[in-house]
């Protein structure tokens, strides 16, 4: 066993023993996920150094790589679990990237002991005309922000918000408390029910500004390759669940006096559905090694064609998983209680915040023809769509 | 009436009835948010609009029963207007111009019970439910599957033992639609040895509020509650309620099975809220008809729209072998189709509900795709059905193991 | 039995006693086809009236009407024969449209009795950028055509060619023989070996004008509707006879002790053919209906949306249940000497020609939008692109 | 040579190797209508040309092994290189930037035969054969289908009987590659009663000059004629043929047939003439590439050839059961998806051959992809060793027909 299965292992053991939502048993209740089990986080984060995979030891983290990162969001994936590491790692990721003060190191500490949970506020997809919060210059050296954003995950659960935000025609970090007067968040009901989100409105919540322009482009860089791969993981993770669930359920329930999984069909569908699987895992790891190349070369991350393949297969493979499973259960599989499709739920809602726009697949062929010096019409139109 | 009954004179009576009681509906069209952003129609309905559903329901259903538009096709003797089914097809489509309540409750009364004691049942048992099932008072649901018997059916287990005029009914009855509503139960139970499978079963008709019964609502990914399961505990049934002969039950049922089959896949096109030319109204609404990949999906949409109906009628008037699998097997598959062309089209809209008109509620028709193909007899059913009587391939032989059982 | 139904029969019985080069067993030589079995043709006229179905009966035909002239189509894809009836049949359409004159109806009966092979000359699809000839006046009252078009079917059995060309920045109709000194064609190597075509070049043929303008344009419309309900009714003929093939092969081949077709995954593999095959059958009858009840309210039917269903879905499908068809064949399936090669030539090749340009979807949903009353700019866009 | 092999020294000798025999290969890129249009690769040459292209394969492959570059991962005492699998890959590396003739007619000799000599041949077996496959001289075939044989492997009824030290093979084997061509035959008979099956089946090494031997080339839809019909009449191998034991060779052919299967993935990647690059070049001489639905499908296009590449590598190295069958279907799947992306660009310009680069020839692909569902066990095959071998999912009880003979 390599030291990422190894890894997997550990978390998946972890989980096991201290379930989250979805996995706890009987009829899931979303009300209980809109609201954070603290106490169950510190444990992931004092047992299991969960926050703090990526965070430099220095600052209380366990320093890990991508691929390590990247492994743990897979397992969390596959548990369905409902803390908050998608966003919490990728506050972390961007603030490393951000600014290194000591301001900044505390809170990567408050982060790694899982005391502090921070969330990213910001659209997710590059190419969709969403209107950014506006910030500009309070009393005090302090600023003030105004501004709305929908769906942002774990909202109602955070302590602060990390928020990207326009200042005087720039894009620029901030770094806003949950408890400050100027923040609403509303809680909405989601389609993934062990993924808590909020709309976070912003009535001139006062605001430390972190960082802006080129730093705060790499925090942008950070957080959104990270979302891409984190909740691509994730869609591998539910997916291997969700196919060995259904596995697990077609060997021993029996129709026409044998085990339904003998029947050609179910075993055919059940093949298909393992290539699938296959497809999402390399998706996913054609993105990891993608960024691992870019990174060791420096290039900007958005649009790296094998960071799209990953937005394109692993989200579509996911739902398409989670869906044959929930029939390969039968009628149980599309009552409540089953947690079939808890896993459905949770793999379209990544598949569409994944490529929320549609325009993944061309924005990859515009890479591709830029790649081989076709830098044509095409190219430069999707190109000018990307920079900012 | 003594004059008799022509297309003009029955279409005329039905535009008196619907225009007094319902207004002209308004084409939407293409209009985005407008009216009930509800995609997937019935059987979704949340529990808490229920029973405000089936009170207006059975008013309606009173009054058309009452002015003879209720069963246009069924016999006069029974209350029926004794016409063809070309009259039962004019009169949906008069209706289908006013903003008529949905019966939706009535779908397996009239779709599938009514139809099975019509052809199976006898002369009093025909007087007995006929016409109270047409007037609406007696809501119907089918007891068939158990949770050890989906697909395979002739494997059921809950017993009826005879004594006296009675019979006795235990077991489990499971993904009953209506039952928690009904009045009457189409009931399939073994009356012969469990290794006599299909040729020991008998069909009867049961009263839903005997003692005994207790029926539980099921609940469903999409949150609503349609389907029960339904625990008998010593049920009475007297041997009158018996349809056909003992040990007979099975070709009864697959009668029953064969109009569920084509219910739903009327269900499916008819009850749905038109959803292509939602898909067309949401791509405008959003810009994205502008995309000539978005046009390539929505004309796929709108194809498929137009084949099914053409297959359904094509296949009805042919009247060749298993037309409800192909229509079924259709149905489902652009079902799942239209969900994906909402999903593209909505993007990170559909993953929380932030209020706006039309856009998170088509999460409820991704959720509710994979039931379908489980319904009615699953997917894989029917294309065994569809190898076996239409292409005539082989049956597959039964496992050496239940050979020699 | 209905009267088409029956009508499908003699047809049927007709081929089969009397089959075409794809039917003869044996390896099929495509340079049989090239050439056209003349005596055949009028054994087909003489004792099927083949060539005449929708003639008028004053002219020798049997004036049948589409629905009839739809169903020997499909018996004609069904037994892959290589008759010219697509091309003759089309041309007989237009005459009809075109001119009411005795040189006509002189035309007309010898069409219909198998003697005058006339072939059109014109790019199948409405917005493929093509050039036309070019038509000019010439001495004694005649014409001369200058110009090249690739892939005309039958064009290398023809006696004839009804040829659209522009004249003085108008669509006309000429009429060619094809042994002027004027006309060359080359024959070409076909995907369909069952279907003969050439590149017809005219470098100065002489021609007679036959109509212009509008009645040019009924011309035109009776061609191009008329060639794709042919073709989509022959691809639901030939994917029809690929599915039957492969059933009864599936019944007598055995492997592992029994018949392959008693093995679920090829059980379900047939049925969903034959759910695709209902597919394509109620594409082509939505098409025959649209068009039927344009022609009684006399609309223009290039932009019908029923015909684009047809063209979309009797393609698609034939493709796919012919290339099955060699799929459950294994290995006899993808040798030359089997004929289920040619069922899939024949299909891949009509879905080119149905849709060349990957355009009928859109071009439906523009129609479907200006029906609606949605005249957006989307529809004027494509509805521009379809009027000349 | 007597410093250690490293990775710079080796392909140092490789680079001073093909520089010397072929021209760099020019990266064409995107151009289109440059170079040879051919779209299919290996086993789709037309009959004609095929005598030159072996000619020359085994002039390049005896100076290959010569210069012992040709089976680095071999054992030294049988001509090999002794080195590892990553030396492999780093010659195939760099012979890919050179111009290097086409060596496919090696494939069953390198890809299967050899493997499966190497892993149960007797010493003096591998001493006899493996110099002379990997120098080039001994194209090899494999003799494994029969006509009522395909799938079922096991069902094969040619037979060798023993007669002193020989045996004599007579039956009919077919879909063999290079059989034309070859000069040794891998070859699974019954050498036992038929109702044995698996159990009764042994594996021999064939000269294909024997006398007996009758090999008739098959023509394909494509026209090309790769496979061929092998006559066996009374021919005669020596027992010191026999690979294995007697009543042994069924676990061979797995070997082997897992080897193929590889060999099939790796086939449809590396020989095919880069076909995503092909169609983006496509697209972009005819202008669809402004369409943005083209540009979807070029990137599906692109992502799978990713994703195949990743995964082949992937399941190789984690060692798991059945990668083969993994990457067979996907790859089957890649290739009708590429050849209907050709399609929709082409339109009409598929359907004849006008003369036009790049047009009319990706109809060969098209025709060619059927056979690749079948080729090397059937996609059907595949799926069942999937579900059984790495799901674990329950084979199909056999039918009792088949048990009680």
């Amino acid at each position: 066993m390599d030291d990422i299965e190894q890894l997997r292992q550990v978390v998946r053991a972890h989980l096991e023993r201290d379930p989250g939502a979805a996995l706890r048993g009987g009829s899931l209740d979303p009300d209980a996920v809109r609201r954070l089990d603290r106490d169950r986080w510190r444990r992931q984060a004092s047992e299991l150094g969960l926050p703090g995979v990526r965070i430099p030891e220095e600052f209380g983290g366990a320093g890990m790589g991508l691929a390590e990162e990247v492994a743990v969001h897979t397992e969390l994936g596959r548990a369905l679990d409902d803390g908050p590491f998608l966003t919490t790692s990728l506050v972390a990721a961007a603030l490393v990237a951000l600014a290194d003060d000591e301001a900044n190191h505390d809170r990567l500490a408050r982060i790694a002991a899982g005391d502090l949970v921070a969330v990213p506020v910001l659209p997710i997809e590059e190419t969709f005309p969403l209107e950014y919060p506006h910030a500009k210059a309070a009393a005090g050296g302090d600023f003030e922000i105004r501004g709305e954003l929908p769906c942002v995950v774990d909202a109602t659960a955070a302590d602060a918000l990390l928020v990207l935000a326009d200042y005087q025609g720039y894009h620029a970090f901030f770094w806003v408390e949950a408890n400050d007067p100027g923040v609403e968040v509303v809680p909405l009901k989601t389609l993934d029910l062990t993924r808590r989100m909020g709309t976070v409105r912003l009535t001139g919540a006062r605001a430390e500004l972190l960082a802006e322009q080129d730093r705060a482009r790499a925090g942008v860089a950070a957080i959104r390759q990270g979302a891409i791969l984190g909740m691509s993981a994730e869609c591998v993770g539910a997916a291997e669940r969700a196919l060995d669930m259904a596995v697990d359920y077609v060997k021993v329930r029996t129709q026409f006096g044998r085990p339904i999984g003998s029947f050609q069909a179910v075993k055919h569908k059940c093949a298909d559905l393992l290539v699938s699987l296959e497809r999402a895992r390399s998706a996913l790891s054609v993105a990891v090694r993608s960024v691992q190349h870019n990174d060791a070369i420096g290039r900007r991350p958005e649009s790296l064609a094998g960071l799209a393949v990953a937005r394109m297969y692993c989200g579509r493979v996911a739902a398409e998983i989670t869906r044959e499973s929930i029939h390969l259960h039968g009628g149980i599989g599309f009552t409540w209680e089953h947690p079939a499709h808890l896993y459905y739920r949770r793999a379209v809602s990544n598949r569409q915040l994944l490529d929320s726009t549609g325009q993944q697949p061309r924005l990859l062929t515009a890479s591709v023809l830029a790649a081989h010096g076709e830098d044509t019409q095409l190219a430069s139109f999707y190109a000018g769509k990307v920079a900012r | 009436m003594t004059t008799p009954a022509t297309h003009e004179s029955v279409a005329a009576e039905a535009h008196t009835f619907f225009a007094a009681r319902a207004p002209r509906r308004e084409r939407h069209g293409m209009l985005h948010g407008v009216g009930d952003d509800d995609v997937v129609g019935v059987g979704l309905t949340q529990p808490e609009d229920e029973a405000a559903e089936v009170a207006q329901a059975q008013k309606w259903q009173r009054d058309l029963f009452d002015a003879r538009l209720a069963w246009l096709d069924g016999p006069a003797a029974l209350g029926g207007r004794g016409l063809g089914h070309d009259y039962v097809e004019l009169v949906a489509g008069i209706a289908a111009e006013y903003e008529v309540p949905s019966t939706s409750t009535y779908m397996v009364s009239h779709g599938i019970v009514a139809p099975t004691i019509l052809a199976h049942g006898t002369e009093d048992q025909k007087q007995a439910f006929l016409p109270g099932i047409w007037r609406g008072d007696l809501i119907c649901c089918q007891l068939f599957s158990e949770p050890e018997a989906g697909s395979d059916l002739a494997s059921l287990r809950t017993t009826a033992v005879r004594d006296g005029d009675d019979w006795i009914v235990t077991g489990q009855k499971v993904w009953s639609s209506f039952a928690h509503v009904a009045k009457l139960g189409e009931l399939l139970v073994r009356t012969g040895p469990p290794e006599s499978r299909h040729r020991g079963l008998s069909m009867f008709l049961m009263d839903m509020d005997s003692p005994g019964i207790d029926v539980r609502p099921l609940r469903q990914v999409t949150g609503s509650e349609h389907f029960n399961e339904v625990f008998l505990d010593g049920v009475r049934v007297p041997d009158s309620r018996r349809l056909g002969p003992v040990d007979g039950g099975w070709n009864i049922a697959m009668t029953t099975v064969g109009s569920e089959r084509s219910v739903l896949g009327r269900a499916h096109n008819g009850i749905m809220i038109e959803p292509v030319i939602r898909l067309f109204a949401l791509a405008r609404s959003t810009g994205a008809i502008a995309d000539p990949a978005i046009q390539d999906l929505l004309a796929e949409c709108w194809a498929r729209e137009q084949v099914l109906h053409e297959t359904a009628t094509r296949l009805r008037d042919a009247g060749g072998p298993a037309p409800g699998s192909v229509v079924k097997l259709m149905t489902t598959s652009d079902m799942e189709y239209y969900s994906d062309v909402a999903a593209r089209l909505l993007g990170y809209r559909m993953v929380a509900d932030t209020g706006a008109w039309g856009t998170y509620s088509w999460s409820q028709l991704l959720l509710s795709a994979p039931s379908h193909r489980i319904a009615g007899g699953s997917d894989e059913i029917q294309r065994n059905i569809l190898a076996e009587r239409v292409l005539g391939l082989p049956r597959e032989e039964r496992p050496a193991s239940e050979k020699s059982a």
